[in-house]
C-alpha cells in the first residue's frame, strides 16, 4: 500500500517534469502559420477515404508537426466501445492555442459531448461534424455545422435511379442497431414509400450485425451465402442496398457474379467495396479519383456489370473531410459564411471537378423542426457504363420530405 | 433422568460400506468431564465412528448405520455436522478447516461473529449487522485462554506455525457456548513436544470444567498421561476398554496391533544382504508438512526396506525428495552413480519408480481410464506401448498392447473394475492403489518406492497389495522401499525398518525386533532436542 | 535498519514492477504527446470521477471469490433504462439522476439475481459464461428498447423515439442531467475543474465498501472467497451469498453507469453499456487487483494509470511514428500489450513469492 | 429404452436439444420460403470453413491451457502466409499450399513465444490470452501498413502503400479446396475438397493425440503433477500444444479464406476467437477436456444455428426484429450448454 503510494507520488512528479519538457518543445513551433485546423477521421482500416481526405489537406497545407496548418488525429477502430478515447482525442485538439477549427468526419458517438467540452473551454473554435452518426437533434445542439449525406433526398433518388435502370424489386439490407439510427430508419421508410409509389417491390432483409457475436466475418459470410438465394427469389432485376460498409464488399462480389443492381453505397465512393471485392489493381491510379473511377468502371464492364453498378464519382468520405476542412479555412479567413450552402458547395467543388452536388437543410420528421446548422448533401450518381445520372437535377416530390 | 445418564452413549453401532464391515457392535459411553482415549491402527474404524457421531453426509449416502447413539440419555441421529454442533459436540479435524487469510479471531468466530445493530438491518435483515470487533476480540481471547496458550488473535492463519493453527481450531470449538463434548482427532501429530504439553494441560483444565473429550492419538504416551479411559479399536471392534490407570503402553500397543500372534507367521524370513544399492547422504527435502532435515541411508540390493514414523515427521518427504517432486538437497547414489535431484526425469531414468501416497493428486489421472494410468509412465519413459505406423514413420499408441497390459494387471492384482477403459476416479481406494502399483510395476524398476500403500484401503486389499509387493521383490529382485505409518505392516514385509522422527532417522532395526522397540523410537525416545536448534 | 542490499532492491523492483512499467511508459509518452499539464490533469480528474464508481462495483464479487464480474454490463443496462425513462419524463438535474438510480435498482436486482444464478451453475467457467451472458442480454435489451419502447412501453418524447413510431433513437441527449452532479459544487483550481460532488459520491461508495466489509454479510463473503468448503461447513449459505454479491455489484454498476453517463452527456443507446465491462476490468487489473484480490486502492491506481495511458498514447503514438494512420494502432498495441505484460508480471511476482518462501526454508535447512 | 438413454447420455442433453432445434429449423425452412438445398449447402460450407479454427482449440485445452482466446495470433500467422504467398506471385491452388508453407514458420515462432508467456501465468491463461490477442492484432495493423508489400491487388487503392482491409483471393487460392472434387446437385454443392481437408486435419490431430507426445499432453492437462512424476516436461509439452494450436489457427484461417474469397486484415482477426470458443463449448467440450467429436459436433451445430436462424427467422417474421431474436436464441442456447456441461461428473 505505502509503496504504491510512493510510486504514485514519484510518478506524478515525473509526469509534471516531463510535461515541462513537452511544453517547451511545443513553444518552439509556435511561430509561423496563423492558425491550425484539427481533422479527426477514422483509421485507414475503418474508413480509408476519410483519412485520405485528411492527407489531401496535409499535402496542401502541411501538418502541424512540420509547421503546417493541419493537425490530423484518428478515432479508435472500435469507436463504439471507446467513446472516451474519441472524446479525449477531440478535446485534446483544443489544447493547442492555435486551434481555430475542428472537423470530425465521421462524427461518431461522443462527438457531441466532445464538442460541448471544447466549447466550454474554447468558445472560439469552429466545430464541424461530417457524416454525423449521433441523432441529428443531438449533434445539432453542439456543432456549429453538421453534414450528412442527404438521406432524405437519396431515399427518393436511389429508387428513382433504380427505376430508370429498369429495376422492379428493391432489397434493403440492414439490422436492428442500424435501424435505430434516425437517418437510416427514415431513409428506409422513404425507400419503401417511393418504391411503392413507383410500382416497385420493396423488401427488407436482415443480416447479422457485424458488431454482434458473429463478428465482421460472420456477417459477411451471411451476405455471401444469401445473395444468390435472394437473386433467385426476387429475380435479376433487383437492386440491392445495404447500410453497413462491411456488408458492401461481399454484396458487390456476389452481384457481379449472379446479377442484380447496385445503385450506390450508403456512403458512396469508387473505393467503397469495389477494389476489395474485385481485386482491382489501382497502383497506377493512386490518388486520382477520375482515374480510379475509370479503372473500376473498366473492370466492371469487363466482368459484365455495365449499367448495373453505381457510385459517386468522388468519394463522399474523402470530399467531406477535405471539403469541410477547406470550408472551415475559408470561414476563418472570412472568405465564406459558415452556414451558406453555396459557400459550402464551393469548398466541396474544389475537390470534385466535374461532379454536381445538391443539398438541403435538415428537418426532423418527428418534431418538425428545421435545423439551420445541419446540411444534407448528395452528389450525382455515376452508373458504370452509363455515366452521370443527373440526380441533382431531379426534383424530389415534397411528400417524401414528410415520410416517417 | 438425564442427570444420571452418561453424556454420550453408543450402543451396538455397526457400519458397513457395501458389505465391507468397518464397525461391529461398538458400544461405549463417556461421562461429563471424562477424557476418553481412542486408539487404533489406521483403518481400525476410528474415523468412521466419529463420522457417524457427527452425521456426516457420507454415512447416509452409504446406507446409514446400525445401533443407536444417546446424548444425555436421549437418542440422537444427526443429519449434518451442523446439527451436532448445535447440540454441543465439537470436532477438531486432522486437516485444518481454517481460512488462511483470516485472523485467529475471525476463524474462531466464523459464522458466529458478534454484531452490532445499525439501521441497515431494518432494510436488509440481520446479515447487515456490523461486526463488533472489540467484542469479538474479547471472545476470542477468552477462547484462547481456555486452551491455555499464548496466541496473537490478530495473526492471519496463513502466517501461523502449524501448532498455532491447531490451537486456533481448538479455540474455535471451545468458543461455542454449549460445548459439552469435544473430539480431537490426532491434535498432537503436528505439534512440537512443548506445544503438545500445553495442549494436554489445557485438555485437563477443560475436563475439570466438565467438558468431555474424545482424544484420538497415535502417541500412546499421551494417552497414558491424560486419559481417564482407553478404548482400543481393531478391525471395527472394541478390543479393549479399560480405565487408563490400569494399563500401560505395551498392553495398549499389543491390543492395537493384535495380529502380532499370527503376523509372526507372515514375518519375512531373515535375509541378509551385503550389496549396497541406493545410498542417500545428508538428504533434506522441503515438502510441506513432511520436512526432511538430514537423512542418510544405505539400502541393499533386493532388500525390502521399511520407513516408518509418525505423521508429519518427514518419512513421506524421503521418496518425494529423491524422486524430484519437492525441492531437495544432499546426495543420492545408485550403484555409485550420483543421481541429480529436483528432476523427476533423472530419477525415473535411473530406474527408480514411485507409488505416491497421494493417489488422487499425484498417483492417478482420475479422468482417464485404467489402462492409460497403468501404461502412461512406461510409454513416456521407455517408449513402450507404441506401434510404428506407415513403415516406422512415426509411432502411435498401441491400444491393444495397452489393454493387454492393463488386463494382465487387473487379473494379477485383482483390480475390481468393469473394464480396462473404466475411469480411474470411479474405482474404490483399494483398487486405485492397485492401479498405482501396476503403473510402477510396468516400468520394471530396479528400485521401487511405495509410499503408504495401504492408506485408506480395506483389509482384503491391504493383504493383496502387500503380498504383491513381496512377490515382486522375490521374483524380480527389485529393491523396494516401503513407507508406511503402520508399523505392523512394515514389520510383516520389510527386512529392515528405519524410523523417522523430526526429519531425522531415529534408528534402524531389523524387522524381527519386537514392535515395542519401534514404538519407543517413534515416540521420540531418542533425545533429539540437542541438535534440533 | 539493514542497509538496502541488491536483493532488497530487486525485491522492490519486482513487487512494484507494474507501476514502474507504467511510470516508464508514461514518462516517455507524455513529452511525445505534447499535451499541456492542465489538460492532462484535467483529463485524469474527469476520468477518475467518471470511471471509479464503475470499477469499484467490481470489488464485491472479487471479495466473494467470484472473480471479475463480466456481468456488470447488465447493471449498466439497467442504469441506461433508468436514464431513458428520466429523459422521457423530462426530469431535470439531480432529481433526474436520483430517480434514474431508483428506477435502476429493481432492474439491477432482477438481472443480478439472474446472472448470479447462472454463474452458480457455471462455476469455474464464469468468464466465458459472463461474455455470452452479455451478448444474450444485449439481445434482450435491444428487444425491449428498440421494439418495446414506444409501442408497448409508452415514450412520449418525440425527439427520443424514431420517426417510425417505436424504438429509441441511437443517441439519447442527456442534456437534462448532463454534469449536474459534477458541477453541483463548483471548485476550480487554476484552470482545473474538480467535480467535488461526484467525488463525494465516490467517497461514499468507498465508505460503503469499507463498511460492508465489516458487516456480517461482508465477512461471510470474504470467508467464501477464501474457501467455499470451509465456509459451507461453518454453516454459511454459499450459493445465496454469491448471488447477493453479484446483485450488489450489479446495482452498483447501474449507479456507476448513471454517473458515467451524466458526465458523458449523451447516451449511446445500444452501445454505451458495451464500453464499461472490458475497460473497467482492464483498469482494475492494471491497478494490481487479481481475480481473487481487489482493494479500493487498486481501483484508483488502476483508473489513473490505465486512463493516463489511454489519453497520451494516441498522440504520443502519432508523434512518435509521424503518421496519424498509425497512431491509433500504436495506441491499441501499447495499451493491450502493457496490460498483458502487467498481468504476466503480477503472475510472475506471485510465483516468485512462493519460490522465495521455498528457498528461505531450504536455506535455513542448509545452514543447519 | 436403455440404448436410447445411452445415446442421450453420450451426446448430452444440451447438444440433443440444440440439434433438435436445428432440425426443426430445417423442417420449417421450406415453409418459410428458404430452400433446404441452399441452407444445407451453406451449413456445410460454414462447417468446413470453421472446422479447423474450432479444432485449433483442442491441443491447448488438452494440455490444460484453457480455451485459446489467443487464436488471433495463429490467424495472424495465417494472414502473413496468405499475403506473402500472393506477394510472391503464386497463383491458383498452388498459392494455397505455398501460403500454408509460409505461414508455418510464423505460427511456430508465434506459438513458441506465446507458449513461453503462458507458462509463466499458469492458471490465468484465458485472461492473458485475450489481451495478447488484442495487442498482437493491433501490432499487425501497424505492420500491414508498413511492410513493403507491393502486389497491386493487395494495396490501398488511393494511398498506394500498405495493405487493404479486404483483399480478394480471386485468381489466387479462391476455392482452392472447395472446388476440388466438388459435387453439384442442382443448387446443392458439396465442397468435397474442403470437407476432406478439414476431416484430414481432424484426423491428423486425432492421430497426434495418440502419439507419445500427444498422450503426454492429455496427461499434463488432466493432472500436471502426475505427468511430472512420470517424467514429462510440463512446460515443453504445454509449449508444443500452444504451437500446434497456433499452427492450426493459421491453417484454419487459410481454409476459411479460400472459401470466403477474401483475406481480412486489420481488425479482422479481432473477433475470430469467440465463435470458435463458443462452437467447441456447444460441442460438449469443457475448459479442460475436448475431443475431436466435440469439434465436429460443435462446429456443425454452432454454424448451423448461425446460418439457419437468421434466414428462417427473417422469413418467418418479416421485420428487422429477427436479428434480435437470433441473438437471443443462439446465445441462449450457448448459455444453456455452458450451465449444463458438467452435471453428473464429480
Amino acid at each position: 500500500m505505502k509503496k504504491n503510494l510512493f510510486v504514485f507520488l514519484l510518478m506524478t512528479a515525473l509526469l509534471a517534469s516531463s510535461v515541462y519538457a513537452g511544453g517547451s518543445q511545443e513553444a518552439g513551433s509556435d511561430s509561423g502559420e496563423q492558425f491550425h485546423i484539427g481533422i479527426v477521421t477514422g483509421t485507414v482500416s475503418q474508413s480509408e477515404d476519410d483519412l485520405r481526405g485528411a492527407e489531401r489537406l496535409i499535402q496542401e497545407y502541411g501538418s502541424v508537426a512540420d509547421g503546417g496548418m493541419i493537425q490530423h488525429v484518428t478515432y479508435p477502430d472500435n469507436f463504439m466501445q471507446e467513446m472516451e478515447t474519441t472524446m479525449s482525442q477531440i478535446v485534446g485538439l483544443a489544447d493547442d492555442p492555435m486551434m481555430k477549427a475542428i472537423v470530425v468526419n465521421q462524427a461518431i458517438p461522443g462527438t457531441t459531448e466532445a464538442f460541448r467540452r471544447v466549447r466550454e473551454k474554447r468558445s472560439d473554435i469552429l466545430l464541424i461534424a461530417g457524416e454525423a452518426h449521433e441523432d441529428p437533434a443531438t449533434i445539432e445542439s453542439a456543432a456549429d455545422l453538421a453534414i450528412n449525406n442527404d438521406f432524405v433526398a437519396r431515399g427518393y433518388l436511389i429508387i428513382d435511379t433504380a427505376k430508370k435502370l429498369g429495376v422492379d424489386t428493391f432489397v434493403h439490407i440492414s439490422f436492428p442497431r442500424h435501424m435505430s439510427y434516425e437517418t437510416l430508419a427514415r431513409r428506409r421508410a422513404i425507400f419503401e414509400a417511393a418504391a411503392t409509389d413507383m410500382g416497385m417491390k420493396f423488401v427488407f432483409e436482415t443480416a447479422p450485425d457485424p458488431t454482434s457475436d458473429v463478428g465482421v466475418a460472420g456477417a459477411q459470410q451471411f451476405i455471401l451465402e444469401k445473395v444468390p438465394a435472394w437473386i433467385d427469389k426476387y429475380g435479376q432485376n433487383t437492386a440491392f442496398f445495404c447500410t453497413n460498409d462491411a456488408h458492401t464488399e461481399p454484396l458487390l462480389k456476389q452481384l457481379i457474379e449472379y446479377g442484380g443492381y447496385f445503385v450506390e453505397a450508403d456512403l458512396p465512393s469508387p473505393l467503397m467495396g469495389y477494389p476489395g471485392a474485385l481485386g482491382i489493381d489501382l497502383s497506377a491510379e493512386q490518388g486520382d479519383f477520375p482515374a480510379i473511377l475509370k479503372k473500376v468502371e473498366a473492370t466492371i464492364k469487363e466482368k459484365g456489370g455495365a449499367g448495373r453498378f453505381g457510385t459517386w464519382a468522388y468519394s463522399y468520405g474523402y470530399t467531406t473531410t477535405a471539403g469541410l476542412g477547406q470550408h472551415a479555412m475559408n470561414v476563418i479567413k472570412g472568405e465564406s459564411e459558415l452556414l451558406k450552402m453555396s459557400d459550402l458547395m464551393k469548398a466541396y467543388a474544389k475537390f470534385t471537378p466535374g461532379a454536381e452536388w445538391n443539398g438541403s437543410f435538415y428537418t426532423d420528421a418527428g418534431t418538425g423542426v428545421r435545423a439551420d446548422n445541419h446540411i444534407l448533401i448528395y452528389q450525382d450518381t455515376y452508373i458504370m457504363g452509363k455515366g452521370y445520372m443527373g440526380t441533382p437535377e431531379v426534383e424530389v416530390p415534397e411528400k417524401y420530405f414528410t415520410v416517417k | 433422568m438425564s442427570q444420571n445418564a452418561p453424556l454420550l452413549e453408543m450402543r451396538n453401532v455397526t457400519k458397513d460400506f457395501f458389505g465391507n464391515v468397518v464397525l461391529k457392535d461398538v458400544s461405549f459411553s463417556i461421562e461429563r468431564g471424562e477424557i476418553l482415549g481412542l486408539v487404533g491402527e489406521n483403518g481400525a474404524g476410528k474415523t468412521t465412528l466419529m463420522k457417524i457421531l457427527f452425521g456426516m453426509t457420507v454415512i447416509q449416502d452409504t446406507g446409514g448405520y446400525g445401533g443407536e447413539i444417546l446424548l444425555e440419555g436421549k437418542p440422537v441421529s444427526y443429519k449434518s455436522p451442523l446439527e451436532a454442533l448445535d447440540d454441543g459436540i465439537g470436532m477438531v479435524h486432522q486437516e485444518f478447516s481454517l481460512l488462511p487469510g483470516f485472523t485467529a479471531t475471525e476463524n474462531i468466530l466464523l459464522n458466529r461473529e458478534s454484531t452490532n445493530y445499525n439501521f441497515m438491518t431494518e432494510l436488509f435483515g440481520d446479515r447487515m449487522r456490523t461486526l463488533d470487533r472489540a467484542e469479538m476480540k474479547t471472545r476470542a481471547e477468552k477462547a484462547i485462554e481456555k486452551v491455555g496458550v499464548k496466541l496473537d488473535e490478530n495473526t492471519p492463519v496463513s502466517e501461523m506455525p502449524v501448532g498455532h493453527k491447531q490451537f486456533t481450531e481448538i479455540a474455535r470449538e471451545l468458543e461455542k457456548e454449549n460445548v459439552k463434548l469435544l473430539v480431537l482427532d490426532e491434535p498432537t501429530a503436528v505439534l512440537t513436544e512443548s506445544e503438545a504439553e500445553i495442549l494436554l494441560k489445557s485438555m485437563r483444565k477443560l475436563s475439570e470444567e466438565g467438558i468431555a473429550i474424545i482424544f484420538i492419538s497415535h502417541r500412546l504416551q499421551e494417552i497414558i498421561e491424560i486419559t481417564d479411559k482407553t478404548l482400543v479399536l481393531r478391525d471395527g471392534r472394541i478390543i479393549q476398554e479399560t480405565p487408563t490407570d490400569q494399563t500401560d503402553i505395551e498392553e495398549i500397543a499389543q491390543a492395537m496391533v493384535g495380529r502380532e500372534i499370527h503376523a509372526e507367521g507372515d514375518r519375512a524370513e531373515v535375509r541378509t544382504f551385503n550389496a549396497p544399492h541406493l545410498i542417500v547422504n545428508n538428504l533434506w527435502v522441503d515438502m510441506p508438512g513432511e520436512t526432511v532435515r538430514n537423512i542418510s541411508l544405505e539400502i541393499n540390493k533386493g532388500e525390502i526396506f521399511g520407513i516408518g514414523g509418525l505423521a508429519g515427521q518427514g518419512k513421506l518427504g524421503i521418496p518425494n525428495g529423491i524422486m524430484g517432486l519437492y525441492p531437495a538437497g544432499g546426495e543420492v547414489r545408485i550403484d555409485g552413480k550420483t543421481i541429480p535431484l529436483n528432476n523427476p526425469r533423472e530419477a525415473l531414468d535411473a530406474s527408480m519408480a514411485f507409488v505416491s501416497e497421494d493417489r488422487r493428486d499425484v498417483g492417478l489421472l482420475l479422468d482417464e481410464p485404467i489402462d492409460w494410468n497403468i501404461s502412461f509412465t512406461g510409454m513416456q519413459m521407455q517408449k513402450r506401448f507404441l506401434k510404428p505406423v506407415l513403415g516406422g514413420l512415426f509411432r502411435l499408441r498401441d491400444d491393444k498392447a495397452i489393454e493387454d497390459i492393463a488386463n494382465h494387471y487387473i487379473e494379477a492384482l485383482e483390480i475390481k473394475c468393469m473394464s480396462p477403459r473404466q475411469k480411474a476416479k470411479e474405482l474404490s481406494g483399494g483398487n486405485q492403489q492397485k492401479v498405482c502399483l501396476a503403473k510402477a510395476f510396468v516400468v520394471e524398476p530396479d528400485i521401487l518406492f511405495v509410499s503408504e500403500p495401504t492408506r485408506g484401503i480395506d483389509v482384503g486389499a491391504k493383504k493383496i497389495v502387500l503380498d504383491t509387493l513381496k512377490e515382486y521383490n522375490r521374483e524380480k529382485g527389485t529393491t523396494i522401499i516401503i513407507i508406511s505409518s503402520e508399523l505392523e505392516e512394515l514389520r510383516s514385509i520389510s527386512d529392515r525398518i528405519a524410523i523417522v522422527d523430526e526429519g531425522r532417522i531415529s534408528g534402524i532395526l531389523p524387522a524381527s525386533e519386537p514392535s515395542k522397540a519401534f514404538g519407543l523410537l517413534m515416540l521420540g525416545k531418542v533425545d533429539s532436542k540437542g541438535d534440533s536448534k | 535498519m539493514k542497509k538496502p542490499d541488491r536483493k532488497s532492491v530487486i525485491f522492490f523492483l519486482e513487487s512494484n514492477a507494474v507501476p514502474i512499467l507504467f511510470l516508464i511508459i508514461i514518462s516517455i509518452g507524455v513529452p511525445y504527446s505534447g499535451f499541456s499539464v492542465d489538460y492532462l490533469v484535467q483529463e485524469i480528474i474527469i476520468r477518475l470521477s467518471r470511471n471509479s464508481f464503475l470499477v469499484l462495483s467490481l470489488l464485491v464479487p472479487i471479495m466473494a471469490g467470484m472473480g471479475l464480474n463480466f456481468g456488470m454490463v447488465l447493471g449498466a443496462m439497467a442504469g441506461q433504462i433508468g436514464l431513458i425513462f428520466v429523459t422521457n419524463w423530462n426530469i431535470v438535474g439531480l432529481q433526474g439522476i436520483g430517480l434514474a438510480m431508483i428506477l435502476s435498482i429493481p432492474l439491477s436486482i432482477l438481472l443480478g439475481w439472474m446472472s448470479g444464478k447462472i454463474l452458480n451453475m457455471a462455476k469455474g467457467r464464469e468468464m466465458v459464461t459472463g461474455f455470452i451472458l452479455a451478448f444474450f442480454m444485449n439481445g434482450v435489451y435491444q428487444l425491449v428498447v428498440l421494439y418495446g419502447m414506444g409501442s408497448i412501453i409508452p415514450i412520449g418524447n418525440p425527439s427520443m423515439v424514431l420517426s417510425r413510431g417505436y424504438g429509441i433513437r441511437n443517441t439519447v441527449n442527456l442534456i437534462n442531467i448532463r454534469q449536474t452532479l459534477d458541477s453541483l459544487i463548483p471548485l476550480k483550481i487554476g484552470n482545473i475543474q474538480i467535480p467535488v460532488a461526484t467525488f463525494m459520491v465516490i467517497a461514499l461508495v468507498c465508505l460503503f465498501i469499507v463498511w460492508f466489509r465489516k458487516t456480517k454479510l461482508g465477512q461471510d463473503m470474504r470467508a467464501i472467497g477464501q474457501d467455499m468448503h470451509v465456509a459451507e461447513s461453518a454453516g454459511i449459505n454459499v450459493e445465496r451469498t454469491r448471488i447477493i454479491a453479484i446483485i450488489i455489484s450489479t446495482v452498483l454498476a447501474g449507479f456507476g453507469m448513471i454517473l458515467y453517463l451524466q458526465n458523458i452527456g449523451t447516451l449511446n443507446t445500444y452501445n454505451s453499456h458495451e464500453q464499461v465491462g472490458m475497460f473497467s476490468i482492464a483498469a482494475l487489473l492494471v491497478g494490481g487487483a487479481s481475480v481473487n484480490k481487489g482493494k479500493i486502492s487498486h481501483a484508483f491506481l488502476g483508473v489513473t494509470l490505465f486512463h493516463l495511458m489511454f489519453v497520451i498514447s494516441p498522440m504520443a503514438g502519432k508523434n512518435l511514428i509521424g503518421q496519424a494512420q498509425l497512431g491509433e494502432y500504436f495506441r491499441v498495441f501499447v495499451s493491450y500489450g502493457v496490460i498483458s505484460i502487467a498481468l504476466v508480471l503480477y503472475a510472475y511476482r506471485k510465483l516468485k513469492e512462493k519460490e522465495r518462501a521455498g528457498t528461505a526454508l531450504a536455506e535455513a535447512q542448509e545452514e543447519k | 429404452m436403455n440404448p436410447l438413454q445411452k445415446v442421450v447420455e453420450k451426446t448430452g442433453w444440451p447438444r440433443l436439444i440444440i440439434g433438435l432445434f436445428l432440425l426443426s429449423l430445417f423442417i420449417i425452412a421450406p415453409f418459410a420460403g428458404v430452400k433446404i438445398s441452399t441452407s444445407l449447402n451453406d451449413t456445410l460450407v460454414r462447417f468446413g470453413m470453421n472446422g479447423i479454427l474450432v479444432l485449433a482449440m483442442v491441443p491447448m485445452i488438452h494440455s490444460g491451457c484453457g480455451l485459446n482466446f489467443g487464436l488471433p495470433l495463429g490467424i495472424i500467422a495465417g494472414l502473413l502466409g496468405g499475403t506473402l504467398s500472393m506477394q510472391l506471385g503464386a497463383t491458383g491452388p498452388m498459392s494455397f499450399f505455398i501460403a500454408i508453407l509460409l505461414a508455418t514458420p510464423f505460427a511456430v515462432i508465434f506459438g513458441w513465444g506465446y507458449g513461453a508467456l503462458l507458462n509463466r501465468v499458469k492458471g490465468g491463461e484465458m485472461m492473458i490470452a485475450t489481451y495478447v490477442g488484442f495487442s498482437s492484432v493491433a501490432f499487425m495493423c501497424i505492420m500491414w501498413l508498413l511492410l513493403p508489400y507491393n502486389n497491386p491487388t493487395m494495396i490501398w487503392g488511393y494511398g498506394g502503400t500498405g495493405l487493404r482491409t479486404t483483399i480478394s483471393v480471386e485468381g489466387y487460392y479462391l476455392h482452392a479446396l472447395s472446388d476440388f472434387l466438388a459435387i453439384r446437385i442442382g443448387d446443392f454443392v458439396f465442397p468435397t475438397g474442403m470437407i476432406l481437408f478439414v476431416l484430414l486435419l481432424n484426423f491428423l490431430v486425432w492421430v497426434f493425440m495418440r502419439t507419445r507426445t500427444g498422450t503426454a499432453m492429455t496427461a499434463v492437462g488432466s493432472n500436471p503433477v502426475f505427468a511430472k512424476a512420470s517424467g514429462v516436461n510440463i512446460d515443453r509439452t504445454r509449449t508444443i500444444s500452444v504451437i500446434l494450436s497456433t499452427w492450426l489457427g493459421a491453417i484454419g484461417i487459410l481454409v476459411y479464406q479460400q472459401s470466403f474469397g477474401f483475406i481480412q486484415l486489420y481488425m479482422g482477426p479481432f473477433y475470430m476467437a469467440f465463435p470458435a470458443v463458443a462452437a467447441i463449448l456447444i460441442g460438449g467440450a469443457s475448459v479442460n477436456k475436448a475431443s475431436i467429436l466435440n469439434v465436429l459436433i460443435g462446429a456443425f451445430l454452432f454454424q448451423g444455428i448461425l446460418t439457419m436462424t437468421p434466414s428462417v427467422m427473417n422469413s418467418l417474421i418479416q421485420t428487422d426484429m429477427s436479428e434480435v431474436i437470433r441473438i437471443i436464441v443462439s446465445n441462449g442456447m450457448i448459455i444453456y450448454a455452458l450451465t449444463r456441461v458438467k452435471k453428473g461428473a464429480k
